[in-house]
């Protein structure tokens, strides 16, 4: 029964901390759905293992949209069949996105605003209502994957408005995946542990081992599993614990940095708090945060987040545009304010992010604002209470993380005044028009020459303005046993199950 | 002169899921100023019933128990009315009988009425708990104890002395003496003879041993299942039993002696009280029942002076039949 | 040979300190057959020493002298031969009824499992004699009684139950422990009208602990009166008990309410029982004494025959002679008048029914002189 | 007799699961979190639509007394809900993550009644000796050991230094379960005569279960001593030995029984209040059972799971608890017939 | 007729074995503390103590500092070791004492209050208010008390207040039924009867009769549940629904260290802290238990599980 891992066509056991909730791609947008959703399921285009930044062929060979970015036409590969023997078609394709969008489940938001049409059986075109660039990055994710409309419609699918309750293969989809992915789903459980097999009939590559074991297991125990063989690959381990791990041989470690981005905000809105929302004080946190010391408990491989875009993608700051502790400045907002300012800080104290808990570096906060004069009284609550706060926008500080829903820039303009987290931070429309501007611009702008430029202003006003301090991109780890070799971090899917070992 | 009246006092007891007993099934009985009166029977008969049921520890089923002409009310929620306090009682075991946690005297002190300026000085208190000590021939230093640290015969004095205190009309003792030694026995049987003598305080005695009681009562009451069988004078009760359950009582008794015999017992078991025999109840276990007996239960009626019976055999008015030749 | 046979028993426990001595230099023999007293006291070592017969020492405690049951020393049997003389040389009835028999085990396991253990019988032959020896002890209906628990018997009856039990592998001894305190009279006496029988058709032998003088006068043949861990008298049970030579048993007698003092207010032992713990020096009874003497008060009085098949234990002997009883009457009798007028009357009632060889003025004497 | 009782059982054990559910429903109203928010995504909470839809699906818009009754009815027939989490039916959940639990418990109980109730036997029959004074400060150590900190080391030394035990999970990563017969691993894979799955299964129960047994071994002990100790000083124990009969008789059939009434109830308890206080244990060793459903229920507001896994235990206690009755039944016939 | 005693007038209360003056109750409660694990105990407690007073004198660091290096081995300057974010082990262990104490002893006295008012009332009303009160009790008790505990801490955040209101909330019962079975057997005992028939009404032989009797094993209890709510305390904080960062307690600490194991010494001090006070209690709990009288150490015993 032991896992053996040397040879090609063994098992494989991964260890990930389990946010799985679906096996169905329509319904799921967590890490751990979009890791098997891309091992069961094909998408239009995708990423190469390891990368983020531009799509590549899958289900589509070829695409191309138009002038200003509302219409995108793919052209498909004719030679995918289902395991059912159905031959993957443009009808598929419109189903699955159709569906993606009609089931009003987590990643709906994807499908937001744009309609996928059949030209022909090889064809599809997708239309936005707005201009939208982001359209091939966005058909990456997996909660795009295409599934065998035949069979899912047999099993109660539905693509159709309404889906939301008329849709009921659910139930199925947890039973067995209808897709054509490299793997088939071969049992399905939220709590301990999803395997799944290599697909005979696939298309593609022949992915190299025959089972893989998706198994839940917190980061402590990740840790102790992937050094003693229990487990080949592990996914949560925080800098901390690699550091221990460090040198031992019988592992392999792979480390980039992540596209989260850890952020602080300070509520903008006087309604929730006169000092969170006083600019004196945005100035002063800016300017009393130890970033550096920050970084530090996000550990080794971790960089500072100059703006809220990640590193990695179009239109991000330089680490030399970031902000530079100033105490003195800081102290001195501080006497403009006058007394000694107190202010609450919440954040979600029982969920990590690569390893990385929210609470240390809550603590840190806490030192360094107090070091420039600003008491920080920490509130913790179990995420499901924390958001409720946060989306009702009624948290005076807060501490935060934002991944991005597609590895596009675009996805980063919700931190405008008015948007969907400038709103969270009691940022309302109206009360930085110039960002506005810029975002609603960057928006709409279709050439990357362009929008970099953009972007990059967009951040470069946000940091001025204060209400969000991006703090660092933690780095992202596999660790892999040596006999695996080294397993690559993917920055869109968490994990490329089917690359390991090709 | 009868200060207590006891009439026709029930006593039931009810546990779900079981038939009621009927502890005390219909009980008269007077005690009278100084009086000691003695009630025995045999374990489970009804007798602490009955004594708790008088001082109105048990509410009566039936029946009425009435203190110097006036209702005693079984016990409430709030404090006894001043008047039925006259009534108190004296119970088995020492070591249950006092609060472990106070001073005796405190503990004597509850039982004193208020003076009648209302204020409560805590000098003439201490002094009336040092007279009541003294009564009950204890140091006035004992007031200041523990109970824990008093021997089994000490504790009952102390026990008598706190229901002295209320100044009583009638004491209801409940085996008061049953728990102790031999010779401690003695001392507190003495002591409640005595102070019933010269308080002209009624006494309720119960026991079940029968020397003991003939040595002390006036008067004794003997109990079978819940009901008075005989009341007769201590001497002529035990010389000349009307019933035929005192009768065996007092042959069961082993006496000291050269000639003393090897006592006798009576036949067959104590029923259950829950499910009393028909007719007179002693009679499955009586060596001279006969045909009306097993149908008809005998009420206790006056046979001759101040002896009373409840047999078939002791016709209402009397003359008082011997036993002893009866069966004969 | 006496069937058991105590030699100079002296049982001593361990403590820091001065050493408890519970029990101090007892001899006793019991004949087959013969039903003898242990009475005195609570706390006078009457069951340490009667446990001994079964081989029973208290946790901790080490014994010195014999203890013979047939010829056998049982402090120095080694274990196994020990078990098999309890039960069957020797058994024992507890005092509390209720709770010597186990609650949770039928009658039948109660009864027969010694039998199982020490006789050998398979299931069917302990349970027929099971059967015997509840008709024995006059439980009706035994064969019923024997899948029954102890709860659903009266008190008088399980006594007689655990009486059975002792019986079962036929002992030639059987000590019984105040086996009828706890018990109604009419019951006591039921039980007691057993044991004689018993003791007549089975010709056992039996310790029989009481501290009721009165039941001691009918059953038992002969007597030890014990204080504080030593034997003060011994004797005839009758002897004893009508003509007392030690003050204590006279005390004892005194105490107890009957119609030679009737109307009289009983007298009571003053002070308090010696224990182990506080015992004073010499005669142990010299504080609670009215005869005591100087020599009381250091040296330990020794048992001495003083004819008629008696021991006793005291230097002074007080009553050793009438006339030492009638002149010591006289001298207390004057300070006892005062507090008895209240019940002259009585006591003058009392005095005619007397019939006792022990006057009521002995009684008041002894009560008088002590205080 | 038995049928009333049993019937008094019942409906008191009806009555109970009702107030636990208004109970449980009543702080469920003091939750200041809402479970959409929850549950949904960062984008899906920010879209009313996406929010209403989710709230209309699992009965969240109706008032809270409406949901009561609506739950109520459902749950007469059976239904404990849906958990928001799972979607899965709160009883489906149950079934799977019960016999984890139980499994967890039942091997606890069982090392614990043997080590506990053994060495409670060992210490009462030699009282106040040293072997007795240790015990008694085992006992304490046992009772007083913060079981998360015990967790946390017996995983490090026995786990990642020693590795002689997996560290969490109830079967080797990708094994398959054995056929669900009744839920607990290692029994099941003994009936199907499955060894290697009965190997892993113990494998990873042993070190969990250790360490759960940990202060039931010190209660146990306590309890076994002072009950064993008192029952020595009956009367009915010296006439059994008065007979006789030899020590080991005695011990078993007289000491033992009289000593072993209190036990249970002790036992019966503890074991109840075991499944409840796994969670910090099943956290730790990764072990999918109610304890952990329980925590992932509550902190994700996870009303429907939240009110299932309280019912549930409740029963399982109120079960426990006849149980402990019945058997006392067999052990002490006084109550058989009374 | 004088009223001369017949009874020897000059008996005394006689000295029984236990020591026979009114020293009594001052000899007789450290009777029980001089048992060598009563003795251990009270010691440990102590010690306790005397870290949380002075804990500032003791403490080398300030135990909120992040000055150090994060994750330094057990050395000479930091005899614990530093954590995750840089801070001395030992000076928050230190620092934990004046957090875990004082919030056992608040904890177990709003039990001890609410369930003991409780317990007596319906041990001492009887009847329907008693049937009533104790079906409420059989609820909680059927409540699976951690998760109660998460519920409540869930849905009042985490917080050292609402852990220690959500620990009252499943910690009073036990105390209502010890209390109650106490009372019940007090109830019927004869010196409240003798008290009732001299017109004391039954509130306050209530108070006057019961409450000191019930006093002694209650506190024994009290002292065996601070053990027990100091581990509730930890294992709240530890599941994270109890103190809030960066308080130094214990349970919290031990939960910090757990994510990084292999730096052993963040979890394992914390963790003897908690587990060395928790024997103590139950130490001294355990000795004082063996002083009480038997019927009232079994009401304890059969009220602890
Ligand atoms: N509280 C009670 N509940 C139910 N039955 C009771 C209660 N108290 C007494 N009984 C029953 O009532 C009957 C009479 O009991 P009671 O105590 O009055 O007898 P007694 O004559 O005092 O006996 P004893 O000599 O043993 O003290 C007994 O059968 C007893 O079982
Ligand atoms: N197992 C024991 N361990 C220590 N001391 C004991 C033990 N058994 C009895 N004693 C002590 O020995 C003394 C004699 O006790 P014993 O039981 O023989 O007295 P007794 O005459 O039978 O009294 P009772 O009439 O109360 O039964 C007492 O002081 C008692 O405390
Ligand atoms: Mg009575
Ligand atoms: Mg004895």
């Amino acid at each position: 029964s032991t896992p053996s891992s040397d040879s090609a066509g063994g098992t494989l056991v991964i260890d990930k901390s389990f946010d799985l909730k679906t096996a169905d791609p329509a319904r799921n947008f967590e890490t751990t759905g979009n890791i098997l959703g891309r091992a069961l399921y094909d998408t239009l285009v995708t990423f190469e293992n390891g990368d983020s930044s531009t799509p590549i062929p899958m289900v589509a060979t070829e695409w191309s949209g138009n002038d200003d970015a509302t219409e995108y036409t793919f052209t498909l590969r004719d030679d995918i069949t289902f395991a059912s023997g159905d031959k993957l078609t443009a009808d598929d394709v419109v189903f699955s996105l159709e569906r993606a969008k009609n089931v009003k489940g987590n990643g709906s938001f994807l499908m937001a605003g744009l309609t996928a049409e059949k030209v022909d059986d090889t064809t599809v075109v997708i239309t936005s209502e707005a201009p939208n660039t982001a359209i091939p990055a966005i058909m990456t994710s997996p909660t795009l994957g295409i599934l065998d409309s035949k069979v899912v419609e047999e099993n109660g699918g539905s693509d159709a408005e309404g889906a939301d309750t008329a849709d009921t293969a659910e139930e199925y989809l947890n039973g067995a995946s209808a897709g054509s992915g490299p793997y088939i789903l071969d049992s399905f459980d939220i709590t301990t542990e999803t395997v799944i097999t290599a697909n005979p009939d696939y298309w593609g590559t022949k992915p190299k081992y025959d089972k893989v074991v998706l198994r839940n297991a917190t980061a402590e125990t990740q840790s102790s599993d992937v050094v003693s063989g229990t487990a080949q690959v592990a996914l949560d381990l925080g800098s901390d614990q690699i550091a221990s791990l460090e040198g031992n041989s019988a592992v392999v470690i792979s480390t980039t940095s992540s596209p989260t981005i850890f952020f602080l905000f300070s509520n903008a809105d006087p309604a929730v708090s006169t000092i969170s929302s006083d600019p004196k004080f945005r100035e002063a946190v800016t300017y009393g945060l130890d970033y550096d010391s920050l970084l530090e408990l996000a550990g080794d491989g971790a960089i500072r987040a100059a703006g809220v875009v990640p590193d990695s993608f179009l239109g991000a700051l330089k680490e030399s545009d970031a902000i530079v502790r100033d105490v003195d400045r800081a102290k001195a907002a501080v006497a403009a304010l006058g007394g000694t300012p107190t202010v609450s800080l919440e954040y979600p104290s029982d969920i990590s992010s690569n390893g990385l808990d929210f609470g240390p570096i809550a603590e840190r906060v806490q030192a360094n604002l107090a070091e420039v004069g600003i008491t920080v009284n920490l509130s913790p609550s179990p995420v499901a209470t924390a958001l409720e706060n946060y989306r009702a926008g009624t948290e005076e500080m807060g501490l935060w993380l934002w991944s991005p829903d597609f590895p596009d820039p675009s996805d980063y303009l919700v931190f405008g005044p008015g948007a969907t987290v400038g709103l969270r931070a009691g940022w309302a429309a109206g009360s930085a028009p110039e960002i506005e501007d810029i975002a609603a611009q960057a928006a709409v702008t279709v050439s990357d020459e362009e929008r970099a430029p953009l972007y990059e202003e967009f951040q470069t006003k946000l940091n001025e303005a204060g209400v969000f301090n991006p703090l660092f991109q933690p780095s992202a780890s596999v660790v892999a046993s040596s006999a695996v070799g080294e397993v690559l971090y993917s920055p869109a899917f968490g994990l490329d199950i089917a690359a390991i070992g090709q | 002169m009868t200060v207590l009246d006891v009439n026709d006092v029930v006593v039931d007891y009810k546990v779900s899921g079981r038939p009621v007993v009927h502890a005390v099934a219909g009980v008269s009985l007077q005690v009278g100023a100084g009086e000691i009166v003695g009630l025995v029977g045999e374990s489970g008969c009804g007798k602490s019933s009955l004594g708790r049921a008088i001082v109105g520890l048990e509410k009566l089923a039936r029946g009425s128990v009435t203190l110097d002409g006036h209702e005693v009310t079984p016990l409430g929620r709030g404090a006894r009315p001043v008047a039925d306090r006259g009534l108190q009682m004296i119970f088995q075991d020492p070591y249950s009988s006092l609060n472990p946690r106070r001073r005796i005297w405190r503990q004597i002190a509850d039982g004193l009425p208020a003076d009648a300026s209302g204020a409560r000085s805590a000098g003439r208190r201490r002094a009336a708990v040092n007279e009541l000590l003294d009564a009950v021939g204890l140091a006035a230093s004992a007031g200041d104890r523990f109970p824990h640290e008093f021997s089994g015969g000490q504790r009952q004095r102390i026990a008598i002395a706190r229901a002295l205190a209320a100044q009583p009309a009638v004491i209801v003792a409940d085996e008061p003496v049953s728990a102790l030694d031999a010779s401690t026995r003695a001392q507190v049987s003495n002591l409640i003879v005595q102070i019933a003598r010269d308080r002209g305080m009624g006494v309720l005695f119960i026991s079940h041993d029968l020397s003991g009681v003939r040595h002390m009562a006036d008067r004794v009451a003997v109990m079978y299942l819940g009901r008075i069988v005989e009341t007769s004078p201590t001497e002529s009760l035990w010389s000349e039993p009307l019933h035929p359950y005192s009768d065996a009582l007092v042959k069961a008794i082993p006496q000291l002696g050269l000639t003393a015999t090897t006592p006798v017992a009576p036949r067959g078991e104590v029923p259950d009280p829950s499910s009393p025999p028909a007719g007179c109840r002693f009679h499955p276990r009586c060596p001279l029942a006969f045909e009306r007996c097993l149908t008809d239960d005998p009420a206790l009626v006056t046979v001759e002076g101040s002896r009373e019976a409840a047999c078939w055999l002791q016709p209402a008015g009397g003359p008082a039949r011997e036993l002893a030749l009866l069966e004969a | 040979m006496s069937l058991l046979e105590i030699d100079d028993l002296t049982i001593t426990l361990p403590t820091t300190g001065a050493g408890r001595v519970l029990v101090d230099g007892v001899s006793l023999t019991v004949d087959s057959g013969q039903m003898v007293g242990l009475a005195g006291e609570s706390g006078s070592g009457k069951t340490v020493t009667a446990l001994t017969a079964l081989g029973f020492v208290p946790e901790g405690a080490t014994a010195t002298g014999a203890v013979r049951l047939d010829g056998e020393d049982l402090l120095t049997m080694d274990k196994k031969r020990l078990r098999e003389v309890r039960g069957t040389t020797v058994a024992m009835v507890f005092q509390d009824p209720m709770t010597s028999l186990h609650p949770m085990l039928s009658i039948q396991t109660q009864l027969t499992e010694q039998l199982r253990v020490h006789r050998n019988l398979s299931k069917r032959a302990a349970r027929a004699r099971a059967i015997e020896m509840l008709e024995l002890v006059r439980i009706p209906n035994p064969a019923r009684a024997l899948s029954a628990f102890p709860h659903h018997f009266s008190g008088g009856m399980r006594q007689r139950i655990a009486i059975a039990s002792a019986l079962a592998c036929d002992p030639k001894l059987l000590i019984a422990d105040e086996v009828t305190t706890a018990l109604d009279v009419t019951v006591q006496a039921g039980i007691l009208g057993l044991l004689d029988q018993l003791r007549r058709e089975l010709g056992m032998a039996v310790v029989f602990i009481t501290h009721d003088l009165g039941v001691m006068n009918v059953t038992t043949d002969s007597l030890y009166v014990m204080y504080s861990g030593r034997v003060a008298e011994q004797g005839g049970t009758r002897e004893v008990l009508a003509a007392p030579r030690h003050p204590y048993t006279r005390a004892l007698i005194d105490a107890l309410p009957d119609a030679r003092n009737l109307g009289l207010p009983l007298v009571a032992i003053p002070g308090e029982a010696a224990t182990p713990e506080r015992r004073p020096a010499g005669c142990a009874f010299h504080p609670r004494c009215a005869f005591a003497e100087d020599r009381c008060r250091t040296e330990v009085p020794a048992l001495r025959d003083i004819g008629g098949q008696r021991e006793l234990a005291c230097h002074v002997d007080p009553f050793a002679t009438v006339g030492a009883v009638a002149g010591a009457a006289a001298a207390a009798s004057g300070a006892g008048t005062a507090s008895r007028a209240g019940t002259a009357s009585r006591a003058g009632a009392a005095a005619a029914a007397s019939g006792a060889n022990v006057g009521p003025t002995d009684a008041e004497l002894y009560g008088r002189s002590s205080s | 007799m038995f049928g009333r009782f049993l019937l008094k059982r019942i409906g008191a054990a009806v009555l109970l699961a009702f107030g636990i559910v208004v109970v449980t429903f009543a702080l469920t109203a003091l939750l200041p979190g809402d479970p959409a928010t929850a549950q949904l995504g960062e984008r899906a909470a920010a879209d009313p639509e996406i929010v209403a839809a989710y709230m209309k699906a699992n009965g969240l818009d109706q008032p809270l007394y409406t949901q009561f009754f609506i739950y109520l009815g459902h749950l007469v027939q059976g239904d404990l809900g849906t958990s928001l989490q799972s979607r899965n039916p709160v009883l489906t959940d149950l079934g799977q993550f019960g016999p984890a639990s139980f499994e967890l418990a039942v091997t606890a109980t069982v090392i614990a009644v043997i080590v506990g109730v053994g060495l409670g036997i060992v210490a009462a029959l030699r009282p106040d000796r040293p072997l007795d004074h240790t015990l008694r400060v085992v006992s304490l150590g046992g009772v007083s050991i913060p079981i998360f900190w015990l967790s946390l080391i017996a995983v490090f030394i026995f786990s990642t230094q020693l590795r002689i035990f997996p560290s969490s999970g109830r079967l080797n990563p990708g094994e398959t379960p054995p056929p669900h017969i009744t839920g607990l691993y290692t029994l099941d894979s003994l009936l199907t005569a499955n060894w290697a799955t009965f190997g892993s299964a113990v494998g990873h129960l042993i070190l969990p279960a250790l360490v759960l047994a940990a202060p039931m071994v010190g209660l146990l002990l306590r309890f076994t001593r002072s009950s064993m100790l008192e029952v020595i000083g009956n009367d009915y124990v010296r006439s059994a030995n008065a007979k006789g009969l030899p020590p080991g008789l005695v011990v078993r059939r007289h000491t033992l029984r009289g000593a072993l009434v209190p036990v249970i109830t002790v036992l019966g308890s503890a074991f109840a209040s075991l499944l409840a206080g796994t969670v910090l244990v099943e956290q730790i060793f990764a072990w999918p059972g109610i304890g952990s459903y329980a925590y992932r229920s509550a902190s994700n507001l996870d009303l429907p799971a939240i009110v299932g896994v309280t019912l549930f235990v409740a029963l399982v206690f109120i079960a426990v608890n006849f149980l402990v009755d019945v058997l006392y039944g067999l052990i002490d016939p006084r109550i058989r017939t009374s | 007729m004088t009223a001369a005693p017949i009874v020897d007038p000059k008996i005394e209360p006689d000295g029984l074995p236990t020591a026979p003056n009114r020293w009594s109750i001052r000899v007789r409660v450290p009777r029980a503390w001089r048992r060598p694990l009563g003795i251990a105990g009270v010691a440990i407690i102590a010690f306790w103590v005397l870290v949380a007073l002075f804990a500032p004198l003791l403490a080398p660091f300030d135990p909120l500092a992040q000055d150090s290096p994060r994750f330094l081995p057990p050395s000479p300057e930091h005899w614990m070791g530093t954590d995750g974010v840089g801070r001395d082990v030992l000076s928050r262990v230190i620092y934990g004492a004046q957090i875990s104490l004082p919030i056992a002893v608040v904890l177990v006295v709003l039990s001890v209050i609410v369930g003991g008012v409780i317990g007596a009332v319906a041990g001492y009303a009887g009847g329907v208010v008693d049937s009533i009160l104790m079906r409420v009790v059989d609820l909680f008790f059927a409540f699976p008390s951690i998760i109660l505990a998460m519920a409540i801490a869930a849905a009042l955040g985490p917080s050292l207040t609402n852990a220690v209101v959500a620990i009252v909330v499943v910690s009073w019962p036990s105390y209502a039924r010890v209390t109650r079975s106490l009372v019940l057997s007090l109830r019927s005992t004869n010196y409240i009867a003798a008290s009732r028939l001299l017109g004391t009404s039954s509130a306050r032989a209530l108070v006057r009769e019961v409450v000191p009797n019930v006093a002694g094993p209650v506190l024994v209890l009290a002292t065996l549940e601070l053990g027990a709510a100091v581990l509730l305390l930890s294992g709240l904080s530890y599941l994270g629904l109890g103190a809030v960062p960066p308080t130094p307690e214990w349970g919290a600490m031990v939960s910090d260290g757990a994510r990084t194991f292999n730096n052993w010494w963040i979890a394992v001090f914390p963790g003897i802290a908690i587990f060395s006070i928790v024997l103590a209690f139950n130490f001294l709990g355990d000795a004082l238990r063996d002083g009480l009288d038997p019927r009232s150490s079994k009401s304890l015993s059969d009220a602890e599980i």
